[in-house]
């Protein structure tokens, strides 16, 4: 491995500048669809590509260029997007299972929406003091563990965030209300002795009737690209919606 | 997360990391980054190369920051104080004869010293802008925007149990419940504060320094030198006694004298 | 856009018949980075190409090939994945997103970490000629750059700290030795082995075998409270976590 340093010239990467209009379009389009966690439409494209140039040749071109390789370029649905090519799937299918783990700000972030929920994004930040990432929520709405369920009602009007079924059969519980209390936690040896008075842990429940506080989702919601959630979200959460 | 910006803060984002659990730690004085960030600036306004900068000088100018800042604001952490009474101390030997004892360093061998610390922390520093510099990832530069796309293929398998969930849930209440004891501040030089101190100021040492006196007279407001006193002395016994550091004393009612222990040599320290 | 379908041949996307072993081997390396969520190394890429095919060879060609694309083929922490090209980042940079500056003191204790490592919170601070405030390193543990990594042999046992793989493709280097700025910190004496008494350090290192002076983090420590770090610690020190 050390050689192949040896055998990459440094300037490889250096920004090309005698780049013509049209293949710095091809460029940048490229980039553009690499990036992109969803297709692409024209309009799109095009808002980012030197003047003058048709964005059209220039996808028709990569759409050529990308045909014999391992990613190619296609249209769905009437926008772009790059994807592995169909004769490979076999090949690259059975990555199959992996095995992961939750980070650290991921469990506590769970385990807060267990025993809070519903539970907004910021009540979630305020009871761990810091912000939450990005990813975070997304992980564990991947999981199918975790749903948005409402809106509160409260300036803002924050997504309130709770368990799903499938929360309850991976960790082997009936209910919510399962889950051990503050007495139950500290005979586990999960607290130790110096937790200060004062501190409670809610009674969780994950009744799907929204709460007095909150409003039902809308349609968006379960769309929109900041939940990521329409796959996870179980029945019963859709079956919420009808109610208004 | 707070923020917080000091009276007369850099223009630089300088959002403050503290939390309120921080008991009395005052590390910004005007938004300074501790005493070596201000000798850092101070020499800036020398113009000259960092090798070429007047040690003497930068004392001098140091001392009256310190002084002027005192004026305004009683509370200086005690790195800045015992950067002023090391630098105080330095200032002396530049300025007196040389002493014919080899035990003790060279005020110019001192000042040196200094200067390549300050030379580290303006390369660390120029270091980190680089970093910031680089294209970063999610930033500017950017890994495959959807790679499920075709590869769902991968079925994780969650292996966390309930009870990293309970023990998630414990550790991060159990944290922030204690991260809400308030504090109050402290009359008294701890102990650890001690320690901690003097192995910054020892860091900076590379041989016998002097402590007494100017810590006393530069570190300390008028009530607490008692305190003060007591703590960095029982602080340096421990620390010698770890091997940590060398303490000197060439008779009754001498000065202390301290140092960072040296590569092992026969003989030891004479404390 | 209709008449776009016309232009394109119907059999482009067909399987290639004549592709020799290397050309494959070339499409299902591009193929496989491309749906990869995290850069892949040498041998899980040459796990899946025809045999007698040398992985290496692939992946120079394709850096070659990628090299003025808009989309380009880098090695980062020593593993292999697509990113955009660097001078596109003013096209494709998401204004919306935050962009979280670190404090001047996160800042300075992250490249002393980066360029010392490992170090303590002790020497840190006597670079820095501070005291770190407790949420310093807090914070740099939350971005998941820095790990506790072990515990140096000396008085007292002092956490030793490092970056950590996502450290290296946050900022797109293959290892720490390509630290921007190493010679400058090396001529101002970073590396003279002053600061641990009698322990030179030539050059930073994030090899996760510890050094000669460095003994393991304990269990407890990966579920303390005060390193909040479970998530970083690679697999090998992370099965502390599971003893619970």
């Amino acid at each position: 491995m050390a050689d192949m340093k040896a055998r990459i010239p440094l300037d490889l990467f250096e920004v090309p500048t005698d780049l013509d209009a049209f293949a710095q379009a091809k460029r940048i389009v490229e980039a553009m669809l690499f990036q992109a966690a969803e297709p692409l439409d024209d309009a799109r494209l095009a808002s980012k590509i030197p003047e003058g140039v048709d964005v059209i040749d220039v996808l028709e071109q990569l759409i050529h260029e990308y045909a014999a390789r391992g990613v190619q370029l296609r249209r769905i649905a009437g926008r772009w997007t790059f994807r592995t090519a169909d004769d490979l799937a076999p090949l690259l299918r059975d990555e199959t299972l992996e095995r992961k783990k939750l980070s650290r700000a991921q469990l506590e972030t769970l385990s807060i929406i267990a025993y809070h929920q519903p539970v907004t994004r910021a009540e979630i930040e305020e009871i761990r003091g810091v912000a939450t990432a990005r990813g975070t929520l997304d992980v564990l709405l991947e999981t199918g563990w975790v749903r948005p369920r409402g809106r509160r009602r409260t300036p803002g009007r924050p997504v309130t965030y709770g368990t799903t079924p499938d929360f309850l059969i991976h960790f082997g519980l009936d209910r919510v209300a399962d889950l051990p209390g503050l007495d139950e936690l500290k005979g586990a040896g999960l607290f130790d002795g110096r937790l200060p008075p004062g501190v409670a842990i809610p009674m969780p429940s994950d009744d799907p009737t929204l709460g007095p506080d909150e409003d039902p989702l809308e349609p968006e919601d379960l769309l929109g690209p900041l939940l990521q959630a329409e796959d996870e979200v179980p029945p019963e959460a859709g079956t919420g919606e009808t109610k208004a | 997360m707070v923020v917080r910006r000091t009276p007369q803060g850099r223009p630089d984002d300088f959002f403050d990391e503290r939390s309120e659990s921080d008991p009395v730690l005052v590390v910004d004085v005007d938004g300074y980054e501790g005493p070596l960030d201000v000798l850092l600036v101070l020499a800036r306004q020398q113009k000259v190369d960092l090798n070429k900068i007047s040690i003497l000088a930068l004392a001098v100018q140091y001392l009256a920051f310190v002084e002027e800042a005192r004026k305004i604001r009683l509370e200086l952490a005690a790195d800045y104080l015992l950067m002023a009474a090391w630098l105080a101390y330095l200032k002396s030997r530049l300025l007196l004869p040389e002493p014919t004892s080899d035990e003790e360093p060279s005020g110019v061998e001192l000042a040196e010293a200094l200067t390549a610390r300050l030379q580290v922390l303006d390369a660390v520093r120029r270091a980190g802008q680089l970093l910031m510099a680089r294209p970063r990832t999610g930033l500017d530069v950017f890994h495959r925007g959807n790679p499920e796309g075709i590869a769902a293929t991968s079925t994780p398998v969650w292996l966390d149990t309930l009870n990293d969930v309970l023990a998630a849930y414990a550790s991060q209440r159990q944290r922030h419940a204690l991260a809400r004891v308030t504090l109050a501040k402290r009359q008294v030089w701890s102990l650890a504060d001690a320690r901690a101190a003097l192995q910054r100021l020892t860091g900076l040492a590379v041989d016998w320094t002097r402590l007494d006196s100017y810590l006393m007279t530069y570190a300390v407001p008028e009530d607490m030198r008692t305190s003060v006193m007591a703590s960095s002395f029982a602080s340096s016994l421990e620390l010698a006694r770890e091997g940590v550091m060398e303490l000197r004393q060439d008779g009754a009612f001498q000065p202390i004298w301290v140092r960072a222990r040296q590569a092992p040599a026969d003989g030891g320290g004479n404390g």
